[in-house]
């Protein structure tokens, strides 16, 4: 069965060699169905056949660790009954497909894989890319994106408290969209992604399947954009926020209840996933009657309806004697429901349709026996070039942090983060704006603090130092609202993998995470990969982005923030001196218009003790901020400007200024309220007066300001 | 005393505002929109969210749920009844307050402190409050542009820098009566010091002194 | 039978989502436009053979839900 | 002159909001309702005495701003 020259398989994505396993494994020629659901479950994105054998060397150990990578979504203990819940997810391709709906179903995505775990989601972040905004079609994807994601998670009920925006010419035909969430649960009623026992039934909870998204994920995000990327667009998927939020509530009652044995969300590669994942971890078969699915669309095919991504849809399996009570409970949410299978013995997945048998294979071939790759990799010989130091430009440090804060990755976030409820459920102590974020658990001690952090240019430069920094970067970052870093979850964006030179940047990488994240004593549990983030053979700078769980307990009393400087506070800057090195940098970026060198490495001991000291120091002092993008400058400015009073410093006016050297944090205490340890901590200036001063160079704290405040409204209007 | 807090498929922020209300030692239940009695239950809030998605206008499906006509019903008796953010409109909807709230005027959602001025205080939202107070209180809306052709509201809080276009600057507004009122921003959200303001307790404070046995 | 319902904001009603979109033609050089206005336009299948029969049930449908009194006229038509 | 412009979601893709509307009819009674769909209709006065060309610019608008080319098409209508 060939469609216009080509076999069916390679139309679906998938390979000879991969074709011939399938017959290998059933034995004959694979039915439509049968062909369908491999193809999709042995995609890049849902089988990381590139990528599985590398994430092995993450670190996913430790004594909290209750669920870690292979689940929907990693789960830690908190302590005293509570768990929590994280993943992070990209969508990389259908935003840029279409900015509003991809990023809205994103969000929805990364809900569900939370809430599949009995957990109720609290808190969002988004980590997003894009192109120069001086070009139209950027303003459009990037206002889209915000826009979708303003769209979803805020008619959901979800908070988005944080992100990050990044804008690079590498993201242009391929912006990134990741999203992270974090939800909450009592150790009672966590579930898991099992089919369970023989006998128990199978219930499709949630939104009419249609033909959405056939093969999005699996095809779109498995493939990079070219001139034939056109056809390999399937029907754009559209997010319905009101059907997830009654989906939560209907779902989170179900668990309180104790009704399900386990569930899945159906997210990638649809109901061929919902069904078959379960069954696989349980070691079980299932008989499925793709009749009885509840449909949007009439006439919709076998292989359709396995392959479809239509949202909103979760798949609950439930002992016989508890499916009246599910099927009320979603009565009462006003969801839709329908008994779709039954788990049986022995390990084989049978779907009939129209009274056919359209399917009968392995359930556990369709995840297990996915291929593995161990793709050829080798270190870009353009690197050396890169590495070498260019010689030090001369530094007007006023017009230079007039140019930072004027950069729209740098200057205020509040055009993005003013268009998201940042502030639902009461919880939101340190929402965007500062460092990390920091949640309270109401009726406990608890905070959680959570950072989200990317640097495709640092990472380009040198994936596994710039992977491990963003490790550590985020640790600070929990650190400077009192929390101790935790858990890790992870998004691999890359380009494509069959290039030796892209696997070269994703193993360096993996490897800078683990080794960070060994340093400090924390697991990677859960995570996800985006490979083919290429268009028209250009590769997007390699771009890990960590999310990083930590746990403040107790919480700061008052809590330390950029707009709590007075005038007399001392500043002092804490951590190892900063080399100068500029590798990597904003003022590379912003500034000389490049990026070159090499990044300076890590120091995992200097960086323990900097992130256990400013943990410490976030119950004594009024003002921490770490030091990152800008460098000393733009850390001290942001203070300056969100507390509305200006500062001198007494540093020399050079390249340390600007550099990005890990590690830092800048302290602002009342004069003899707090004895800092010399050795790691220079006093460097003092709050005061309506302008900032550095080394005899002033700017205005107006114009600081203005520039700041201005930096993406004055693009966003053309 | 009990307060009813009324839960729609859609709607999110129910739990905030029982924790604020009885943070304030107020009694306050969840009830859902199918319910058909409030007869133990001395006043309402509709909370913000999105009844039923928003889909059509903002509040328009809501206003059909059973629960509705009970509302009403304690409405024409004079018990109190506020509706916060899509509370609002769902109560503009259902006519039991005048105009209509429509997009932003700068069409974008809009989630920051505001600052708003107290401009009556004989209404079930303000009898604790002094005229001119002024109160900085958080907005969470896309649909927060209040327009009244007939313009037959009492101003209840003005805006002191119009953030949405509403009409007159309104952030809030009552019926005639004074005792169905409602408000744009969220006073729940600022109910304590450690979420960045607590200006919003003497809002709910005067619905709970409203409060009178059923 | 297709029943279409032109919804359409009374003039005196703001219409932030044309004044946008104004806006943004004129910066896009489209000069020419001197106002825009959007409107909601919904497309019913109604069961039913005498097409005065379901124009009379779908303006009750209008009048009940479809449209806000406050800020809008409808106008029904039914097709084939 | 007086254009109309009206955009409708393509068939294939989802509509949450007619999905849920016609939900709501349903309940308020209106069990003749088989199936709804919203669209939007632009009202745009534009400056020009060329019906074709004043077609040809508003095309190009609906390409720029007015349709998104990925979920919705677009007609376009000029009157007096
Ligand atoms: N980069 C990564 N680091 C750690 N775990 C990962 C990574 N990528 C994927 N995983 C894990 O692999 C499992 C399968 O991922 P996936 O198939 O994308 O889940 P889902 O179908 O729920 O999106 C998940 O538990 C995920 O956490
Ligand atoms: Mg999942």
């Amino acid at each position: 069965m060939t469609i216009t020259g080509q076999p069916v398989h390679r139309r679906l994505g998938m390979t000879d060699e991969e074709y011939e396993s399938v017959v290998g494994i059933l034995g004959r020629d694979p039915l439509p169905a049968e062909l369908a659901m491999y193809s999709v479950m042995w995609s890049e994105h849902c089988s990381y056949k590139s990528s599985r054998a590398h994430l092995r060397r993450f670190p996913t150990q430790a004594p909290w660790v209750v669920v870690g990578p292979g689940e929907n979504a990693g789960v830690v203990d908190l302590g005293d009954g509570w768990l929590a819940a994280l993943r992070i997810e990209s969508h990389n391709h259908p935003s840029f497909v279409e900015p509003y709906q991809g990023a809205a179903t994103g969000v929805g995505g990364i809900l569900r894989d939370v809430f599949t775990m009995g957990a109720r989601p609290i808190a969002l972040w988004d980590q997003i890319r894009f192109g120069p905004l001086d070009d139209p079609k950027n303003r459009y994807l990037f206002g889209g994106v915000v826009a979708g994601i303003a769209g979803y998670g805020n008619a959901v009920g979800v908070p988005t408290v944080g992100g990050e925006i990044e804008f690079d010419p590498t993201y242009a035909g391929n912006p990134l969209v990741n999203v992270m969430c974090l939800g909450i649960l009592r150790q009672e009623q966590l579930v898991l992604g099992t089919a369970g026992e023989p006998g128990n039934v199978a219930v499709l909870l949630g939104k009419a399947t249609g033909r959405d998204g056939i093969g999005g994920a699996s095809v779109l995000a498995s493939a990079s954009f070219d001139d034939g990327s056109q056809e390999k667009r399937p029907s754009v998927q559209v997010g319905d926020p009101f059907e997830e939020k009654k989906l939560i509530e209907a779902c989170l009652e179900i668990f309180e209840a104790g009704l399900v044995a386990g569930i899945q969300d159906l997210g990638a590669a649809g109901l061929a996933c919902a069904i078959s994942e379960p069954a696989g971890r349980a070691g079980v078969g299932m008989d499925v009657d793709l009749d009885s699915v509840h449909v949007r669309e009439l006439g919709m095919t076998a292989p359709e309806l396995l392959m479809s991504e239509s949202q909103e849809r979760m798949m609950a399996f439930v002992t016989p004697a508890n499916v009246e009570s599910v099927l009320a409970i979603a009565d009462k949410w006003e969801i839709d429901s329908a008994v779709v299978g039954t788990v049986k013995a022995g390990g084989t997945l049978t779907v009939r349709h129209g009274g056919e048998t359209v399917a009968e294979l392995p359930a556990a071939s369709l995840a297990d026996d996915a291929p593995l790759y161990d793709r050829p990799y080798s270190r870009p010989d353009w690197l050396d070039d890169l590495w070498e130091i260019p010689e030090p430009s001369s530094i007007e440090p006023v017009d230079a942090l007039l140019q930072l804060l004027d950069d729209p990755a740098i200057g205020s976030s509040a055009w993005v983060h003013e268009q998201y409820d940042h502030m639902l459920f009461l919880n939101t102590l340190s929402g965007p704006g500062g460092d990390g974020s920091l949640l309270r658990i109401r009726g406990t001690t608890k905070g959680l603090a959570v950072s989200t952090d990317g640097n495709g240019r640092l990472c380009l430069l040198d994936p596994r130092r710039g992977a491990a920094r963003l490790v550590y970067e985020s640790a600070l970052n929990v650190a400077m609202t009192g929390a101790r870093p935790m858990a890790v979850v992870d998004n691999l964006n890359f380009g494509n993998p069959e290039k030796p030179e892209v696997m070269w940047q994703f193993r360096e990488s993996v490897e800078g995470i683990s080794e960070a994240c060994e340093a400090l004593g924390i697991p990677v549990v859960g995570g996800n990969v985006s490979f083919y983030n290429e268009t028209d053979g250009a590769d997007i700078h390699p771009t890990p982005v960590v999310g990083l769980l930590g746990l403040a307990d107790p919480i700061p009393t008052h809590l330390p923030g950029l707009s709590r400087a007075n005038a007399g506070l001392e500043i002092w800057e804490v951590g190892p001196e900063a080399t100068g090195n500029l590798a990597g940098s904003a003022f590379q970026r912003v500034v000389e218009g490049a990026h070159r060198g090499r990044p300076t490495a890590p120091q995992p001991e200097a960086a323990k003790e900097v992130i256990e000291l400013a943990a410490a120091l976030a119950h004594q002092v009024l003002v921490l901020h770490d030091i990152s993008t800008g460098g000393l400058a733009v850390t001290v400015a942001e203070i300056c400007i969100a507390s509305g009073v200006g500062a001198e410093l007494w540093v020399q006016p050079d390249a340390s200024l600007f550099s990005e050297d890990p590690h830092r944090f800048v302290v602002m205490l009342e004069p003899g309220t707090v004895t800092l340890p010399g050795g790691v901590a220079r006093r460097i200036g003092t709050v005061g007066g309506d302008s900032l001063e550095i080394g005899g160079h002033k700017v205005g704290l107006d114009l600081l300001t203005n520039t700041y405040r201005e930096a993406i409204p004055h693009r966003m209007r053309g | 005393m009990r307060t009813a807090v009324v839960v729609f498929p859609g709607t999110n922020c129910e739990h905030d505002v029982v924790h604020a209300l009885r943070s304030l030692g107020g009694e306050a239940e969840l009830v859902w929109h199918r319910e058909t009695d409030l007869g133990d239950f001395d006043g309402v809030i509709i909370p913000g969210g999105f009844a039923h998605g928003d889909y059509l206008r903002t509040g328009a499906i809501a206003r059909f749920s059973p629960v509705m006509s009970e509302v009403e019903r304690m409405a024409a008796k004079g018990a109190p009844v506020l509706g916060i953010c899509n509370g609002f409109q769902v109560l503009c909807e259902a006519g039991m307050l005048p105009g209509a709230l429509i997009a932003n005027r700068d069409l974008a959602f809009i989630c920051r402190f505001v600052e708003v001025e107290v401009t009556d205080v004989s209404t079930i939202l303000t009898r604790s409050a002094e005229i001119g107070q002024r109160i900085r209180i958080p907005l969470n809306s896309y649909e927060g542009n209040w327009v009244d052709p007939g313009s037959g509201a009492r101003m209840v809080l003005r805006y002191v820098d119009n953030p949405n276009g509403s009409q007159g600057s309104a952030a809030a507004i009552s019926n005639a009566a004074g005792n169905v009122v409602g408000v744009m921003p969220h006073p729940e959200r600022a109910s304590d010091e450690l979420l960045g303001s607590a200006d919003g307790l003497v809002l709910l404070e005067s619905f709970l002194h409203s409060l009178v046995p059923a | 039978m297709r029943v279409s319902v032109e919804i359409t904001r009374r003039p005196e009603i703001a219409d932030p989502e044309g004044t946008n979109i104004m806006r943004a033609l004129t910066d896009l050089g489209h000069r020419n436009v001197d106002s825009v206005r959007v409107d909601r336009i919904i497309h019913l299948d109604v069961s039913g053979d005498d097409p005065g029969q379901v124009k009379v049930s779908v303006e009750e449908m209008c009048r009940q839900l479809l449209a806000n009194p406050v800020l809008e006229d409808f106008r029904v038509e039914v097709g084939e």
